[in-house]
C-alpha cells in the first residue's frame, strides 16, 4: 500500500479524497493556487505545496508542477479528483513515466474513450448498443438524407469535435435537413476547427442514467448499480440519485453487463462511468465513459455500502477487488444536491465571496462532503461547486423527506447559493413521480415559482426578528465580530473598529 | 425603542420596551408576547405566542433580508436614531440606466460596440467568473451611451460596465 | 398519521427526534427548562414552551406541567426520548387518561418490564433463559449455600431492588458465602429500604449484548440485530456497535428469537431493546428489558438502513409493520462515541461551561447526532451526553478508521470532552480484536496510556504555533470575538474592548 | 518580536520578524520556513517546510494549550512586553493545600470533618455535577484544617472546599 498520496485537486473532492487517505493511514499532499492558501483542502492536508497563481492553466493544470511537488514530496501516487487532469492521458502517461502511480485507467484506455467518434467505433465493435446512426463524419447532404432515411426522423447533427450543444442541431423532417447540416458544419468549424459532423437519431426527452464500474489490474470487472442524472442546468448535473427509478432488477443487471463489456474492450482498470441515454420505452444506449471518479460517486457509495476513493487506492496499489458481482447488493434510496455558489434569483449567476454565515446540516442519513467553511473567501476562478449534501433513505420517499430536512437546516450567507433550487425540486410533482428526463429542470424553471408552502411563516414573524436583530446585535458590530482573522489583523481591525463606533 | 421595518415592501410599526424578563413588543399597535435569544451571530431564536422560529440574518452592502425557517424575507429597518440615510429609491425606467458586474470576474467579450441600439434583455457584455461565461443583459431598449468595460479586465462585483440610455 | 408531537425531552435525542417529525411533516412542541431556554431543541422546534426551573424535578420530569403543555398546544402524541419520563408507566397512563398517545409501549407492558425479580418470574415462564439462580429473594443462609453449590461457585448476590453495584457481593466460595450475605443484606436495607436478596451465578468477564426489537398494535414483532455495549465505565455505555464481533448469523437469529418472545410475553408493542449477558462460551442470558429508545440506536439504523424513529411513530400512530422479518438484512458495520462534558485527565470529572470553539466531522460513513454548538453554555444539571459520533463502514476495520479520521476532525474547547479517550480505544490491541468485556475499560484505563502515535507532531510545531497566535490573533481580543451575543452585547463589548487595547 | 514559549515544561526561543510575503521565523536560533493562516479564531493553518498542521487554540483563565492535530501540548508563552505576569509556581507538596471544585456544581455529602486525619487520596466532599457525585480528594497526607464546603451548596469551578495541611 501508497505511504503517501498527492492530491491534484482542491475543493469537497480533495477533501473527500484525504480523508480517504487518512482512514487508511496514508500521508496527503495538498498542491494550492495563491488564492486557495487558506481552502479547507490546505488546512486537511499533511504536507502542502504552493504552485503558482490562481488561473487553473498557471497551477491546477500545471502537468510538470505537480509531478515536481509529488518528486519533492516523496508521493508514490496522485490522486487527480474529477476535472482538472483527471481525465487528461498525457498526465497519466507523465506520471507513469515519472514512476508515479496515477490512481485512474491507463493513458491508452483514457486515449480511446477520450474521442466521442473513436469511442463509437471501438464500442460498436463490442457490440455496444448506440444511438442509430453513423459512427463516423458524414461525406456528402446525400449521406446524410440516407442515414437520417434509415434511422427514422427526428435526427440530431452533432460535430464530432464537439461538445456544449455547439454544432448540434435537430432536424424534425427532411426538408429541414441540408440547410440544418450546413449550418451545423460551419458553426462546427468555427468553434472547434473541425467541421465534421455525424447523425443519430434524436431521442425524445431522454433519461441520462449512468453505470458505475470497478476493475482491478487482475482482470475482474464489477458494476455497482446506476445513477439517474437526468437533473441538468446548461448540461451541469443538479441533482442525482441512485437506484433511477425507472430502473428494475433486470434492466440493472442488463446495463450493468453493457457496462462492464465497455470496460473489458477498453482494458479499462479503477473506478470509471459509463453514461447511457435512455428513451421513453427504456431502451439504452451507450453515450460515453467518463474515466475518473464522477462527483455524485457518493449515491452509489450509500446504496451498495462501500466505499469508492478507497477502493481506487486499493486497485491502484495492485491488490485484488475484495468482492464478487455476486456480493454487490443495492439497498435504500440515496439523493444527491451539488450546493453551487450560484444567484438562483438572478438567473443563476455564479457568486464568489466571503461565506459571512454557514449553518450546516447533520443527523440521520445525512452526508455533508464540503469544501468550504464559515469565513472563507470563495475564489472567483474555479468551479462553483462548493459541497455536496447527500441524503439516504429506506426507500426514495424517504431519502427526500430527510434531504428536505437538512436543506432546512443549511444556511449560506455573504454568497448565494442554489440550495432554494433544492427545494423546488423536491418538492415538485413530476420529481415526486419520477418523472424526469433531461429537460425536467428548465420545463421546471420555466413555470412560476409555487412560491413557499402553506405552512410558511408569517411577513410580521419578520418584523419582529427586524426589531430584536437591531436591539441585540446591531448589524455593523455583528458583521465584524466573525471576519476570520487576516494575516495583519491589527491594522484592519483597528480600522473598522472606529467604522463601527463611528455608526453607533 | 420604535422601528420602521418594510418586510417585503410592506411596512410595520415595531416598538420594543425593555423589561425585566426580556422585550415587551408592539407590532403595528398589537401588543405580541416575543422572547428573544440569540445563539450566535446572525442568528435569532425567536419564540412568539409558543411559537418558535429560528431566524438568519444576510446582510450585504445594500441589503437585508431575514430567513424564518426556509422563507426569505427582504427587510429594511429604519432606526429612527440610525445614522444611515434610506437608499435611494429604484432606478428609473426612463433615463440612463448603468450595467453592472453581479459578481466578481473577468470581461471576456463584449458584444455590442457603443452608439447600438439594443433590446430589452439583449447582451451587453459577458463576464466569466467561476469557470462559467454569463451575458450581462440591457435592462431596457435603448442606446448603448457607453461601454466602460474592456475585454479581459477583473471586474468587482458591482463595477459599471455600460450604459444604456 | 399525528399532526403535532410533544417532545418531552433535551438534548440530542429531542433534536434527533424532531428531525424525524419535520422529516415526516409533524409540528414539533417543545418544552425547556430555565437554563434550557437556548438549547438546540428550541431552536429546531415549531412550538417551545417553558416547564420551571433547572432541576429535573421541577421541569423535565414534571408529568402535569408536561401535559399541560400538550394539551394547550394541542399536541396529539408525547416521546419521551431516554430517560427522563421514558421509563416512566406513571406517565405513560397519565397521556392514555389525558387521551394522548405515549409513543412507547402500554403503561402494563412498562410496569411487568419495570422490575427485576418480576420481569424475571414473567419471563422464566416464557422459557427464556436466565443466568442460573434464585427468581426470588433467599429465605435463609442455609437457601444460598444449596443454590450456590447447585449453580456452582463463583456466585452473585444482588439486590432486589438494586442498581449501580449496590447490595452486590461476588462470592467466590462457600466460606465466604454467609458473611457476604449478611452484608449485602444489610447494605440493599440501607440503600434501598429493602433487604431482599438473590443468587446468581457469576458470569466472569460477560460482554454486554442486547437485542433491538420493534412491535407494532397488530401483533407483528421483529428483531433488528444485536448491538455489543460492552465498553462501559462506572456501568455507563461508552462506545457500542453493531453487529457484535462475536455474534455470527446463527446465535443472531436465536437471539432475535429469544428476544421477540421476551417482548410477546409482555405484549410489548413500539421499540425495546433486550439486554443479554453472554458468557464466554456464547450462552446468553436475559438481563432486561428497556422500554424506550436506546442512546444507541443509530448504529442499528446504520446496519439495518431503517429509521427507527419513524417506524416508532408510525407504530404508535397505529400502522402496521411496513416488512416482516425475512425484509430485515445486516450489511455493514457501525460504531458509536459517546461524546460525554468530562474530563479524561482529571478522573473524568463532569464539564459543564461554555464551548468556546467547536469542529466538527463530517464526510463519508460518519454521521452526527448532536445537542450542542459554538458559543452554547452546557448546562451542569444534566446527564454530560454532547453527542453521539457513528461511524459506518463496509466492514469493522473501516468503521474503525473512519471513526480515527472523524475523531481528528472533532475539536472542542471551553470544556472538556472524552474525545480523546475514543482514540485510545480504537487503537487498543483488543479492542480491534474484538476482546470485549464489561472489565474492557477499566482493565485499558488502568494500563499506562501509551501516547501520541508514532506520527505524533513535534512540541517545535506548538511552539511555532504559540508565537504565530501570539502574532495573528492576541489572545484576549479573540476571545472576545467568538463570544454568541449576549443580550446586552453594546456595554460588555465596549468594555472588553477597553481591556483588548489596553493589553497592546 | 521574540517570544519565550514553554511547551510540555521545554523553554523554546522563538523569533519572529514581519517580511513582505510573511513571516521570517527562528526556533532556538534555527531558521525555519512558516508559512501561517488564521482560516477561523482559535484555528491556526501552520504550513512548517512544507508540512501542514492544523493548530486548535483552548485557552482557559489560567492555561493555554495548543492541539496539533490530535495531540495535545501544554504552552505557556511570554511575550517580553506582555503585561501578564508569569502564574506563580506550582503549589508546594509541603505546607497547607486547598481542596478546590473541579467544576461547577452542588456539595452533596462532607465525608470528614475538620481536624480529621486524611491519606493521600481520601476522599473530602462530594460534589454533584451533571447528575453525576463526584468524590473529591485530598491531594496528600495529613489533617483537615478546614471546611468551607457546605452540604446543598451551589460551587462554582475553582471555588475553595477545604484545606489539608
Amino acid at each position: 500500500m501508497f505511504k503517501k498520496i498527492l492530491i491534484a485537486n482542491r475543493g469537497e473532492i480533495a477533501v473527500r479524497v484525504m480523508r480517504a487517505c487518512r482512514e487508511m493511514g496514508i500521508s496527503t499532499v495538498a498542491v494550492y493556487s495563491d488564492v486557495d492558501r487558506a481552502a479547507l483542502h490546505v488546512r486537511k492536508a499533511d504536507e502542502a505545496y504552493p504552485i503558482g497563481p490562481a488561473q487553473a492553466s498557471e497551477s491546477y493544470l500545471r502537468v510538470d508542477k505537480i509531478l515536481d511537488v509529488a518528486k519533492r514530496s516523496g508521493a508514490e501516487a496522485i490522486h487527480p479528483g474529477y476535472g482538472f487532469l483527471s481525465e487528461n492521458a498525457r498526465f497519466a502517461q507523465a506520471c507513469a513515466d515519472a514512476g508515479i502511480k496515477f490512481i485512474g485507467p491507463t493513458p491508452q484506455s483514457m486515449e480511446m474513450m477520450g474521442s466521442k467518434t473513436r469511442a463509437r467505433q471501438h464500442m460498436e465493435k463490442a457490440g455496444i448498443p448506440f444511438v442509430p446512426g453513423t459512427a463516423r463524419g458524414l461525406a456528402s447532404p446525400e449521406e446524410a438524407e440516407q442515414v437520417a432515411e434509415r434511422v427514422g426522423y427526428p435526427v440530431m447533427l452533432k460535430a464530432a469535435a464537439g461538445g456544449g450543444g455547439k454544432g448540434m442541431r435537430l432536424v424534425h423532417s427532411r426538408p429541414e435537413l441540408r440547410q440544418a447540416l450546413e449550418s451545423a458544419q460551419s458553426e462546427a468549424q468555427r468553434s472547434f476547427g473541425d467541421s465534421e459532423v455525424y447523425i443519430e437519431k434524436a431521442i425524445v426527452n431522454p433519461r441520462h442514467i449512468e453505470m458505475q464500474i470497478l476493475a482491478d489490474e487482475h482482470g475482474n470487472t464489477v458494476w455497482l448499480g446506476e445513477r439517474e442524472c437526468s437533473i441538468q442546468r446548461r448540461h451541469q448535473k443538479v441533482l442525482e440519485e441512485a437506484p433511477s427509478p425507472i430502473v428494475d432488477a433486470d434492466m440493472r443487471r442488463r446495463m450493468g453487463e453493457v457496462a462492464v463489456r465497455v470496460a473489458q474492450a477498453a482494458n479499462y482498470t479503477n473506478a470509471g462511468t459509463i453514461e447511457f441515454l435512455v428513451d421513453q420505452q427504456k431502451n439504452f444506449y451507450f453515450l460515453e465513459m467518463n474515466t475518473r471518479l464522477q462527483v455524485e460517486h457518493p449515491v452509489t457509495e450509500l446504496t451498495t455500502g462501500l466505499d469508492l476513493v478507497h477502493l481506487q487506492i486499493k486497485i491502484a496499489s495492485g491488490e485484488k477487488l475484495p468482492f464478487t458481482q455476486a456480493d454487490v447488493g443495492i439497498r435504500g434510496h440515496a439523493i444527491e444536491c451539488r450546493i453551487y455558489a450560484e444567484d438562483p434569483d438572478n438567473n443563476y449567476f455564479p457568486s464568489p465571496g466571503k461565506i459571512d454565515v454557514l449553518l450546516q446540516p447533520s443527523g440521520p442519513g445525512i452526508r455533508r462532503d464540503s469544501g468550504m467553511y464559515e469565513g472563507w473567501t470563495v475564489p472567483m476562478d474555479y468551479d462553483p461547486l462548493l459541497a455536496k449534501l447527500i441524503g439516504f433513505g429506506t426507500d426514495r420517499e424517504q431519502a427526500i423527506m430527510r434531504l428536505e430536512r437538512a436543506l432546512y437546516e443549511y444556511f449560506v450567507a455573504g454568497i448565494k447559493t442554489n440550495i432554494s433550487l433544492f427545494r423546488r425540486i423536491l418538492r415538485d410533482h413530476d420529481f415526486r413521480a419520477g418523472k424526469l428526463d433531461t429537460g425536467f429542470l428548465d420545463r421546471m424553471l420555466a413555470k412560476a415559482d409555487p412560491g413557499p408552502t402553506a405552512r410558511a411563516p408569517e411577513p410580521r414573524i419578520a418584523a419582529i426578528a427586524a426589531g430584536m436583530f437591531a436591539v441585540l446585535e446591531p448589524p455593523a458590530a455583528g458583521a465584524k465580530d466573525g471576519n476570520a482573522a487576516a494575516t495583519q489583523p491589527t491594522a484592519s481591525n483597528w480600522k473598522e473598529r472606529g467604522r463601527a463606533e463611528a455608526l453607533r | 425603542m420604535v422601528y420602521d421595518v418594510m418586510v417585503s415592501g410592506k411596512p410595520h410599526r415595531l416598538e420594543l420596551e425593555k423589561v425585566d424578563a426580556g422585550w415587551k413588543c408592539r407590532l403595528d399597535g398589537k401588543e405580541v408576547h416575543v422572547d428573544a435569544v440569540l445563539p450566535r451571530r446572525d442568528v435569532l431564536s425567536l419564540l412568539v405566542d409558543g411559537h418558535a422560529y429560528e431566524v438568519k440574518r444576510e446582510q450585504t452592502a445594500t441589503d437585508l433580508h431575514l430567513w424564518v425557517g426556509s422563507t426569505r424575507f427582504p427587510v429594511e429597518v429604519r432606526d429612527p436614531r440610525s445614522l444611515r440615510a434610506r437608499q435611494g429609491g429604484a432606478q428609473d425606467e426612463k433615463g440612463p440606466r448603468k450595467i453592472v458586474a453581479p459578481m466578481p470576474g473577468r470581461v471576456v467579450r463584449l458584444l455590442v460596440a457603443e452608439g447600438a441600439e439594443v433590446e430589452a434583455g439583449q447582451g451587453i457584455v459577458v463576464v466569466e467568473a467561476m469557470k462559467m461565461q454569463n451575458e450581462i443583459k440591457s435592462p431596457k431598449k435603448g442606446m448603448v451611451k457607453k461601454i466602460t468595460a474592456s475585454e479581459g479586465a477583473a471586474v468587482n462585483s458591482g463595477d459599471v460596465l455600460a450604459v444604456v440610455e
